[in-house]
């Protein structure tokens, strides 16, 4: 049973990320285009290409990682999801002042915060049709993860499937915030591109945890 | 796909160059920066005047840097807000000693890039302020928050970068924006999507003899789809919310502008601000000055925004101010 | 159809009406006899400008009405060349006494009509000189009949303009008029086609990934059709022949335009002249003045027109002077 | 045998070309588009609209009668057809003075002068695929006509059909003047909209012709 990651094991978290969306490019920004403006797929590799620099560099601790990542993001993929990711990795990074590796409180901790401060930043919640969408229950999940009393692995991966969940029921939603939000009702029956993104993000932190 | 690049990935930043070679003696092109700022700044004590937003937008916000107008401007990618550290370099370049005013249009990316470089220049001793601009009349009052940034965006900056130049201090300069702002309106309609580059395609398909009501930039969709009207219905429906909104009424005196989405003719555009200017004149309004052309765009998107602005003597005094801009230039 | 009309027929009288709508104090639109004229005509003695052709091809040439370039335009129907009767009407209103420069694209129809109001006013009495404008390059040596009236036209309107409202003579403005065509070459090319409102669907249509090499006005094709390349081979393209025919090398000094056909996004058309321009310097060319933008154009065709135009201190000078028209506005 | 047409039968011809170029607008509009720019039969119907204003009028003879058609077609055309329409209808008009009629002799005279007319306005000549195409052969058959004793409906039914020959041919024809000259050996393929408008002009006096 593993309880947390290495910094290695978040270097590959951000690895495999990055290599999924280099790869679901194009299914990002159609989704994008269907309520949007079709480049949020382009905005997020543009994103991986900065933190695959990011990955080569050597951090003290988990917290200076995830700040350089978090910078590099928010200095490179702009849009609305440029600062949200951005703020996404700062807010994670807290959580490894001074450790080498996060183990489930911290990432649940984390990505607590992380939620919190997408919904300030963005100033939207649960059920606008965003991002928000896919880590909220993912969060949610981590939390009843850790009372049922889960590893790392079954843990991020009922987060995962929260997440994936949270993404398919944005389909039903109509947008409040960000561009989808221009459509009226018109945007019900999509799913949204920034959901899809985040509950990859969960999908690939699910496999570098079984993996480790 | 038909365009005119080398490859989506370099289209901004050779824009960008073409722009700087185009007008040498009226801007500057920084590309470690990513930012685009005056060939001749002003000196010190001028408060500074950034701009920036996704680029596909021309000539926002680049071609509209120089005298009497912005100091600085910071291009994202296409359809895509610019990054905080452009943000942060712009300022920086803007920045004579006096403050700086931040113009940011009402789109989520905006607000957040521009919001989180604000809050770190402040922190470093930065005099900023942040001008939200929410022209956008296709949303109800009780739906403001959805308001984009669109055609108000121009007038702002061209009437708050003559206070600025004149001199004015950084709290006067902000006044006049948001008075500019508060009492401007746009309405837009497309006919057509546009195609981003990287996309290749048309981010969205229109049926020959639709078209969509209430759209803002960058290829968004309207807020409904209705059967295309001859131009006449069209300036009605352009018109109908600015000036319930703005209340125009016998003597209201405007500025209207017409900003093409890119690809409409200017046989169009001119078309249909003659219809819009016969309805204003019809219900005793006053067409103080009036701009029909290219002046914020979608790519190659077909369609047309309409902006009304309810103007002063005091307004229409900054408005005739010289400006020397790639995109907007009278008086010098 | 895509287009903001009322219908075909009215869409000309229409466009002419908002302009005259949207810039009231530099033009005026006369529809009895469908030409529009100086807002502020000036005084005795001036030599008269005019120009006219198809519409479509907005700005040209009613865009250019005003100080410092024409004194009248006359609009023909969409891509057909005007009347004589308006030509006539626009001569008179252009004679200050001095005699009328009649600018004629070489464009078989205009060539036609403009001579025959030429032949019917020089048999009244009025002093008409014609000044041909041929700088097609797309046609070599030895075809030089076909070369069309292409962005050399605004060229020569903007500084024989400037010469006649320095108060030069027939003779001198006529023979700056001809210095700017001999010493100007424009090369085009299309993405698109573009759609008459009477015709309702695309003069032509291009396959995507291809291109038409040499094209004019008024939705024609090219000489031959190509796969399109990056664009800096299109810049490449673009310039061939220009520097050829002009002899463009070390020390060169020249004025370049780019126009788009309508449609064009500025983030392309500033793009290519980046290329254009880097390739002028790279001969050792002085690229002194350069336009970028819609300067005349075929409706919503994609494409762009490339303008080259050697110059010496007399015709900068020229160029540099005040002008304010509709479309080209400086130093006023 | 009828030996010429009188005032009436002349307005009777250009209304009937009027309707022939407003039924045929769009396939002479189509014709233009395949090697110039789409409007050669929407400028023709602007000219016929403003004929049929000139029909109404009072003349003292054919000249006058035919005078003020070819300025109305000059002004109201445009393009290189009105020019050249216009001054088709000037120079047969010269054959008119005087006289309420034209005979076979005063026709093929006055087509005769137009097609040199045009020949000089356009600069073009025989074979470079414009409605020059259609007028010349019309031209040669009314001239072999007269000389073998025809009569005038036999003489313009001739003349009819060699102008829709020299209208098939322009098919083969590269374009030298006009806009398709811009298109080089790609004009070849598609038969002239001027040359089709001209031969109609035929086919119309003959009509009128074969009825009186
Ligand atoms: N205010 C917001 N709060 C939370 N998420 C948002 C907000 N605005 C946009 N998003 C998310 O960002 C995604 C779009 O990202 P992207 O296309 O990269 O940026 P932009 O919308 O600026 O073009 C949306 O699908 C949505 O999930
Ligand atoms: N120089 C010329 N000489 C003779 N006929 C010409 C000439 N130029 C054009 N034409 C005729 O005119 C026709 C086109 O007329 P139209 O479309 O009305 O004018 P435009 O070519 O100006 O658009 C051509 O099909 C051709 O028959
Ligand atoms: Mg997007
Ligand atoms: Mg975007
Ligand atoms: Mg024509
Ligand atoms: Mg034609």
């Amino acid at each position: 049973m593993v309880a947390a990651l290495s910094l290695n094991e978040l270097r590959a978290w951000l690895d495999h990320f990055g290599t999924a969306v280099v790869s679901h490019q194009e299914r990002l920004d159609e989704l994008d285009s269907a309520t949007g403006d079709g480049e949020h797929g382009s905005n997020l590799v543009r994103g991986m290409i900065a933190v695959r620099e990011v990955l080569e560099g050597d951090f003290p601790d988990a917290r200076a990682f995830l700040d350089a990542v978090g910078m590099a993001v928010v200095n490179s993929v702009g849009g609305a999801s440029g600062a949200l990711y951005g703020t996404l990795f700062l807010r994670v990074s807290d959580e490894g002042d001074g450790t080498a590796f996060l183990d489930l409180a911290q990432l649940t901790r984390g990505f607590a915060s992380a939620a919190a401060g997408i919904g300030e930043l963005g100033r939207s919640g649960p059920g606008d049709k965003t991002l928000l969408d896919a880590i909220s229950p993912a969060v949610a999940a981590l939390h009843a993860a850790t009372a049922a009393g889960l590893d790392l692995v079954e843990a991020t991966r009922v987060a995962a499937l929260a997440a994936e969940e949270g993404r398919d029921a944005t389909a039903g939603m109509q947008a409040r915030v960000g561009r989808g939000s221009y459509l009226g009702d018109r945007s019900i029956g999509h799913v949204d591109a920034g959901a899809t993104s985040m509950a990859q993000l969960f999908r690939s932190l699910h496999a570098v945890a079984s993996a480790s | 796909m038909q365009k005119f690049i080398n490859a989506p990935d370099t289209a901004v930043p050779e824009y960008l160059a073409g722009l700087a070679a185009a007008y040498p003696d009226v801007v500057c092109f920084l590309p470690d920066e990513r930012i685009v700022t005056r060939a001749a700044p002003k000196g010190r004590g001028k408060v500074g005047l950034i701009s920036g937003g996704g680029s596909g937008c021309e000539p926002l916000h680049a071609g509209y840097v120089g005298l009497g107008m912005l100091d600085a401007a910071c291009p994202g990618e296409i359809f895509t807000s610019p990054v905080p550290a452009q943000v942060m370099a712009a300022a920086a370049a803007a920045d004579h000693g006096s403050g700086v005013v931040f113009i940011i249009k009402n789109f989520g990316g905006e607000v957040m890039n521009f919001g989180l470089a604000a809050e770190i220049l402040t922190r470093r001793g930065m005099r900023i302020e942040k001008v939200l601009v929410d022209d956008d009349a296709s949303f109800p009052p009780g739906l403001e928050s959805r308001r984009r940034g669109l055609g108000a965006t121009v007038l702002v900056e061209k009437i708050a970068g003559a206070a600025a130049e004149r001199g004015q201090t950084l709290d006067q300069v902000v006044a006049v924006a948001r008075r500019v702002v508060a009492h401007s309106r746009t309405f837009g309609v497309a006919l057509s999507s546009c195609t981003p580059p990287r996309l290749g395609r048309p981010t969205f398909e229109l049926p020959g003899g639709s078209y969509e009501i209430g759209v803002g930039l960058g290829g968004d969709r309207g807020q409904h789809r209705g059967e295309l009207p001859p131009a006449a219905v069209v300036a009605d429906v352009l018109l109908e919310r600015l000036v319930g909104e703005l209340q125009v009424t016998e003597g209201t005196r405007v500025i209207a502008m017409i900003s093409g989405l890119g690809s409409t003719p200017q046989l169009e555009l001119f078309g249909l601000y003659g219809l819009v200017d016969e309805r204003l004149r019809a219900r005793g309004a006053l067409v103080e000055r009036s701009l029909v052309g290219n002046f914020l765009t979608s790519l190659d998107s077909l369609g047309a925004l309409l902006t009304i602005s309810v103007v002063d003597d005091e307004l229409l005094d900054l408005w005739d101010d010289p400006v020397h801009t790639a995109s907007l230039r009278w008086g010098a």
